[in-house]
């Protein structure tokens, strides 16, 4: 079981397709995830939930609950109003943040609020008592509709705020005014991004063991940042943080979801506090599609000002965002990255935007793949088409038109970002290419005589990643990297980042042994146990290499350094190179190898001067600047005029993620992407009934892409540096998700527009089409 | 009421007194102690709790302990024959086809009862043996090359 | 998810069985696959369950007098791979194939499919186009009854409380005959939003003999009698069946829900009804 | 969910009107209804046991008439809760008088929440119009008594 690919001087690692070194655990079912977790007189938590969108609670009984054999405790909201708030990270200008407690005290606001939790010494027993636990419910009006929320008249999901608005947000550049005012075109559209349940395949789940003789916590949980969960869960529970442990053990996906701080873990602290046992809780399904952060639940009215030839003059926004009943930890700042990404590729200045944050009766939204940047490119990349078709012209000369060209980088654009590198065309053009665009062109003209509806779509996208400067991202956007080599020479890398399935405990391998010259077999990469690793920010916003990675390498510099120290030491020189693992006097030639020179910095008999013994460094990176990913996705499909069944022909993805540290994985990372991205357009959709039930409440009713709905993707590459990390990575975690849905939605538009449609929202399921194809066109 | 059962598990029998309404994955992981298969779902759909029970691929949420009185089952953990991986999992890991590694105890042994039935299965054949079995990570496409390698290694 | 409590046993006779669910109270448990996960999400609390699997009687396929009986404890996977029913009965082959998934048809069996009366399930409309018979067994000795006497309505059947269905009995495909099943599937589930089954044979090149069943539309699996009417005696022309498939949903008050309005599944029971007739056509001899 | 439907009642339309609201026989009538007392003018409390093919739950609730025009029409509000979850059923029933008897029209809204909400929604509308279904084939069966 040991990986082809080894490291020799010819041939680095970084940039092969390296197998992946957590896999031997995860192919034999030997991996631990949180469920897996035994300890002895672990007791188990089942949490009682509203079935009501809004309803004021008249009472609670629990006491039948409590008589059962087993049951060792029962708590409500009065009895756990003293711990948190749940936490929201994100700050605007005059947010509206409404007390969220950790099981609701007097009222729910969505279907799934937490009300009771019951405690029992197993998890059939704690079932079974939680039917008995009854709570009188006085149901009130709910709203489930974010453009109804804030029509006038709508009930109030808050009291408090009765017109719903949690917060108002402008952001202009340039002139806008102007720009419109120069226009020779306008065009308006509205444009929805459902609402979309993340559903990584393990639910979130969370083990909580109180040592009452330490008075020290230690939460086990499914989350994407550790760290950040320890700072905040002790400040939620009153705990001093060095007595507050995190581990994230295996965590079966995330996508966002588990970048949070939600109120089970915080219960789950409570709860083993006050039984002093060990407690379990896993989500259920259902919990997790009720419970756990949705995404996206936007909806944006676009307006686009251009001049006849094609040259985009500026763009404007109205966004209402559906927050849902509270704010997670970042759900007010997710529709700004919108913002932030409007731009596109292009090369145009004026822009404004208006975000209405809007509350309504379901669970909160918060960051899911891509979070807030897949919104903004379908928005602009439909715009864009929307615009070639009012233009008759090309959709893939129309953006060749209007991309910011190689030698305007770096490029501040209007939402006061700052690309790092591109050259835009290059992915397009070799997409165009692979996918044989003016032959697929000349076939869909030949299906059109013969009443076939195929159509060509594009998107190329662009993305923010590897979040980022810490001004710009709430608690620091650095990430911290420690490498230690043991006294036998062998390596640990311990990473502030917490991959969940991204395989940085194989890419990080790469990089220390390509640093260090040593077999990759003898690195070994830590993560997720804030006991274990030092403060680190986290995996998201497809951060883990773009800026743990930088740590990393940077962490690695300096312990060359001190290597260099030492074999100077051993080798008596003042002149050593350190190279393949050997360090080697220059005028000699002798050499001392890697374990021997961290033998003597361990043994310490004696050291160069001013050197501390040991050998190992840590580097805490800020990065100067995000990274600007970005590529083109051509799709070719076919719609059943009869149906309105959709079917993916072709799928062209061509990438730019910065220099690739292992092509393998980017390629993994670029399919799962594409999938959730098609999931978006075509299936997924989380649906509430006006009354706050969310109907799509099961995996019978979310349709997640299937072995039998996904086409065969053909993934290709061009590099592209950054020179904002000394890697020259840019990230690849959200490319997928944020190239596809609107080449999905482009083509089918495309294939349709022979109708005269013009737009279509997502998910493009087969009775939206049928319906459109009936009405000849007339969305 | 508890009741005797007797299972044959990865090749060993074990006799435990159930309830009847332990679930095969619960009485799996938690009596037996085989975490390989998850839960990811209570609806039958998922397909990460898949086990082999007397020798077909099963949903192990979807059946209760006492129903598997006087059978075989084979789990992720006993797939693997004297530290030897099985083609399947071998390949799993060459073609990358796992990323958070959730579905993939389930998703390995529905695709090895795909090719035990077909040991040459076409890509339409491949996808809809494994359609059962939900993955959020990989989009299918490198588990597709895995199933493929595999058969074509199984057959060799 | 844990379902509640309950008493469980395993009776090795059909009297046995019998005996144990005279008392009313008592579920029967066949593969589980629709019983089970409502017992899990608690919207099922049988308090005594009957596990049918070591029942005697209620296994095999076989065939005798021109009908192929099906024991109700026969899994989809045994009906979809049985030699017996590919070659002589390959409506039912075919949609065994097409319900749920692998993992699903290993432990799914027809009894329990049929007893359950999903009407969305799949094998309702083979079964109604097969004009199929369930055998029943009771306190009182065995009956027959047709499956458009059986499916009442929605999960509503014609089983009364303490009868076992022991088998299904579908005729023998005559030399010649054409079927296809032709189903939408909703994405998630893999329930039929509208499944279409057709049997049809014809004699010197015109249709003799049609036979259509749906499932998906209304509250219950049914046979299509206005179609199978315009279809005798016609080529099987595309106009013949495009003005067939027409009346498919005729008097039936289709079903709805976020994944497909009333209006649309009758549109998709025409569309996969002419779909599935020009399939049964073309194959028909 | 919208539901609308028409039913044939083999009465008069007056005697119909009082037997659509007169409690022995709602209870006869209602799907599972267990017990259906009066708690004041034209509302009564209801337990009922729901039981469709596997599906069993308990369910406490009220049954309400308002709005009532005599002999030509009234509304009938039913809302229920229990462990499964809650539901909440209100129309308008029409009546009118045909050759067979009464034509009842009724043209409402289902609502239901909690678990039945979020794993049965695609049988909420032919549930509901199974029950309701049974509802008219029970009225039909004891307005011969």
């Amino acid at each position: 079981m040991t990986p082809t690919i080894t490291r020799t001087k010819a041939e680095p690692l970084i940039g092969k397709r390296v197998k992946r070194r957590e896999d031997p655990r995860l192919i034999t079912g030997t991996a631990t995830y949180v469920d897996d977790i035994q300890m002895p007189g672990m007791h188990h938590a089942c949490i009682i939930r509203s079935p009501h969108a809004a309803a004021r609670i008249r009472g609670i009984n629990v006491s039948a609950a409590k008589e059962t054999p087993g049951v060792v405790a029962v708590f409500t909201g009065e009895d756990a109003k003293g711990v948190g708030p749940v936490p929201c990270g994100a700050s605007l200008p005059g947010l509206r943040v409404p007390h969220h407690y950790i099981l609701a005290l007097d009222r729910v606001y969505f279907a799934g609020h937490p009300v009771a939790v019951v405690v029992a010494t197993d998890k059939y027993i704690a079932r079974d008592a939680a039917d008995l636990v009854e709570v009188d419910y006085e149901e009130l009006p709910a709203v489930a509709d974010p453009e109804k929320a804030i029509a006038e008249g709508a009930p109030a999901v808050h009291p408090e705020w009765p017109d719903n608005v949690a917060f108002n947000f402008h952001q202009e550049g340039g002139d806008v005014n102007q720009a419109f005012a120069e226009a020779e075109v306008v065009l308006k559209q509205r444009i929805t991004s459902q609402r979309l349940i993340p559903t990584p395949m393990e639910t979130r789940g969370v083990v909580a063991e109180w040592k009452s003789g330490d008075k020290s916590l230690t939460v086990y949980s499914s989350t994407q940042i550790p760290h950040l969960l320890r700072t905040l869960l002790a400040g939620m529970l009153g705990l001093p943080e060095h007595k507050t442990r995190v581990v994230t053990p295996e965590v079966g996906g995330g996508f966002g979801c588990k970048l949070n701080v939600y109120a089970e873990e915080a219960l789950m602290g409570f709860v083993a506090m006050k039984i002093g046992k060990p407690v379990k809780w896993i989500e259920s399904r259902r919990e997790n599609y009720l419970c756990t952060i949705h995404g996206r639940g936007h909806v944006d009215y676009f307006e686009i000002a251009a001049k006849r030839d094609g040259t985009i003059l500026g763009l404007k926004l109205k966004l209402i965002q559906d927050l849902g009943a509270y704010h997670q930890l970042l759900t007010p700042a997710i529709p700004t990255l919108s913002v932030l990404m409007m731009p596109g590729l292009y090369r145009f200045r004026n822009i404004s935007a208006d975000i209405v944050g809007a509350f309504t009766n379901c669970v909160p939204t918060d960051a899911y793949r891509g979070a807030g940047r897949p919104e903004a490119t379908h928005g602009i990349e439909r715009m864009v088409d929307i615009l070639a078709a009012e233009l008759n012209m090309d959709p893939a000369e129309i953006r060749m038109k209007n991309f910011i060209k190689p030698d305007e980088f770096p490029f501040a654009t209007a939402t006061g970002l700052t690309y790092d590198s591109g050259e835009y065309d290059k992915p397009l053009r070799h997409a165009l290419e692979v996918a044989g665009y003016q032959k697929l062109r000349a076939e869909q003209a030949q299906a059109r005589t013969d009443g076939r509806l195929m159509g060509i779509g594009l998107s190329t996208y662009g993305e923010i990643c590897a979040f980022g400067p810490s001004p710009a991202t709430p608690a620091g956007g650095w990430e911290s990297a420690t490498v230690k080599i043991e006294p036998s020479g062998k390596v640990t890398v311990m990473t502030g980042a917490s991959p969940h399935g991204q395989g940085e405990e194989t890419t990080f391998a790469q990089i220390a042994a390509d640093e260090l010259g040593v077999d990759i077999d003898d690195v070994v990469v830590l993560h997720g146990d804030t006991a274990v690793v030092q403060y680190g920010i986290g995996t998201f916003g497809s951060r883990g290499t773009a800026v743990g990675g930088p740590a990393l390498y940077y962490a690695l510099q300096e312990l060359k350094v001190k290597i260099k120290k030492f074999g100077a030491m051993l080798l008596d020189s003042d002149d050593v190179s350190f190279e393949d693992g050997v360090c080697t006097c220059n005028h000699s030639g002798r050499t001392c190898t890697l374990a021997e020179v961290s033998g003597a910095a361990h043994r310490a008999m004696k050291l160069p001067p001013d050197t501390p013994p040991g050998m190992q460094a840590t580097y805490f990176w800020e990065p100067p600047n995000f990274t600007f990913p970005f590529g083109a996705h051509l799709v070719v499909t076919e719609v059943d005029r009869d149906t309105g069944q959709i079917q993916i022909k072709r799928y062209v993805a061509v990438d730019d993620c910065g220099r690739i540290i292992n092509p393998m994985i980017v390629d993994g990372q670029v399919h799962g992407g594409v999938a959730q991205g098609l999931g978006q357009a075509l299936y997924e959709q989380a649906v509430y009934d006006e009354n706050g039930q969310l109907l799509s409440g099961e995996l019978t009713d979310y349709a997640i892409p299937k072995a039998t709905m996904m086409p065969w993707i053909e993934s290709a590459h061009t590099e592209t540096p950054s020179p904002v990390n000394p890697l020259g990575v840019k990230g690849v975690g959200e490319a997928g998700t944020i190239g596809c849905s609107p080449a999905v939605v482009n083509s089918v538009v495309d294939a349709l527009s022979g109708l005269g449609v013009r737009h279509l929202d997502m998910p493009l399921t087969p009775e939206k089409i049928w319906a459109v194809i009936q009405k000849g066109g007339q969305a | 009421m508890k009741r005797q059962i007797s299972v044959t598990i990865n090749g060993r029998t074990r006799t435990d007194e159930v309830e009847p309404r332990l679930l095969l994955i619960h009485y799996l992981r938690e009596v037996c102690g085989l975490t390989g298969p998850h839960i990811g779902c209570e609806t039958s759909l998922c397909g990460a709790c898949t086990v082999e029970f007397n020798g077909q691929a099963i949903k192990s949420c979807t059946m209760f302990a006492v129903q598997a009185d006087g059978g075989r089952v084979t789990t992720i953990e006993g797939l693997a024959s004297n530290g030897t991986l099985h083609p399947v999992q071998e390949a799993f890991w060459e073609e990358h086809a796992l990323q958070c590694g959730f579905c993939t105890p389930g998703m390995i042994m529905a695709a090895k009862q795909l090719l035990d039935r077909n040991p040459a299965p076409d890509d339409p054949e491949i996808r809809h043996g494994i359609e059962g079995n939900l993955c959020r990570c990989t989009g299918y496409q490198n588990i597709v090359a895995a199933v493929r390698s595999a058969a074509a290694k199984m057959s060799a | 998810m844990i379902a509640q409590d309950f008493n469980y046993s395993t009776p090795a006779t059909i009297e046995e069985a019998l005996g144990l669910i005279s008392g009313g109270e008592a579920k029967l448990l066949a593969g589980g696959m629709s019983l089970i996960p409502l017992m899990k999400l608690r919207l099922a609390a049988p308090g005594h369950v009957v596990d049918l699997s070591r029942v005697a009687g209620l296994s095999g396929i076989s065939e005798a007098g021109g009908a192929i009986r099906v024991g109700a404890m026969m899994t989809h996977y045994e009906v979809e791979s049985s030699a017996l029913v590919r070659a002589r009965c390959t409506l039912l082959a075919e949609t065994a194939a097409m319900i749920g998934d692998v993992q699903v048809r290993n432990r799914g069996t027809m009894g329990g499919a049929v007893a359950h009366a999903d009407p969305s399930a799949d094998y309702p409309a083979a079964l109604q186009a097969l004009e199929a018979r369930v055998t029943i067994a009771g306190a009182a000795g065995t009956r027959v009854v047709s499956v458009d006497e059986f499916f009442v309505d929605t999960f509503t059947t014609g089983l009364e409380p303490g009868e076992i269905i022991t088998g299904i009995e579908v005729p023998v495909e005559p030399e010649g005959t054409g079927v296809s099943y032709q189903k939408m599937l909703q994405p998630a589930s893999g329930f039929a939003i509208v499944g279409v089954a057709v049997r049809i044979r014809k004699e010197g090149g015109v249709i003799s003999f049609a036979r259509v069943g749906v499932t998906g539309l209304g509250s219950r699996a049914y046979r299509a009698a206005g179609v199978e009417e315009r279809l005798a005696g016609t080529a099987g022309s595309a106009s013949d069946i495009a003005n067939a498939a027409a009346v498919i949903a005729d008097g039936i008050d289709a079903n709805s829900d976020i994944h497909a309005s009333a209006a649309y599944r009758a549109q998709m029971a025409r569309v996969f009804g002419a779909r599935a007739i020009q399939a049964a056509v073309n194959r028909a001899a | 969910m919208k539901i609308s439907g028409s039913h044939t009642v083999a009465l008069g339309k007056e005697r119909a009107y009082e037997v659509l609201q007169d409690p022995a026989i709602l209870a006869r009538c209602i799907p599972g209804c267990e017990s259906l007392d009066r708690i004041g003018d034209d509302e009564y409390q209801m337990r009922m046991k729901m039981v469709l093919a596997a599906v069993s739950g308990q369910f406490a609730g009220k049954v309400r008439i308002a709005d009532q025009s005599p002999c030509d029409s009234f509304r009938l509000i039913v809302e229920g809760s229990g462990k499964a979850g809650f539901m909440k059923g209100e129309g308008l029933l029409r009546l009118s008088g045909i050759e067979e008897g009464t034509q009842v029209d009724f043209d409402g809204d289902v609502q239901v929440g909690g678990t039945i909400a979020s794993v049965g929604q695609r049988l909420i509308d032919a549930t509901a119009k199974l029950m309701i279904k049974r509802f008219f084939a029970k009225l039909a069966d004891s307005a011969v008594e």
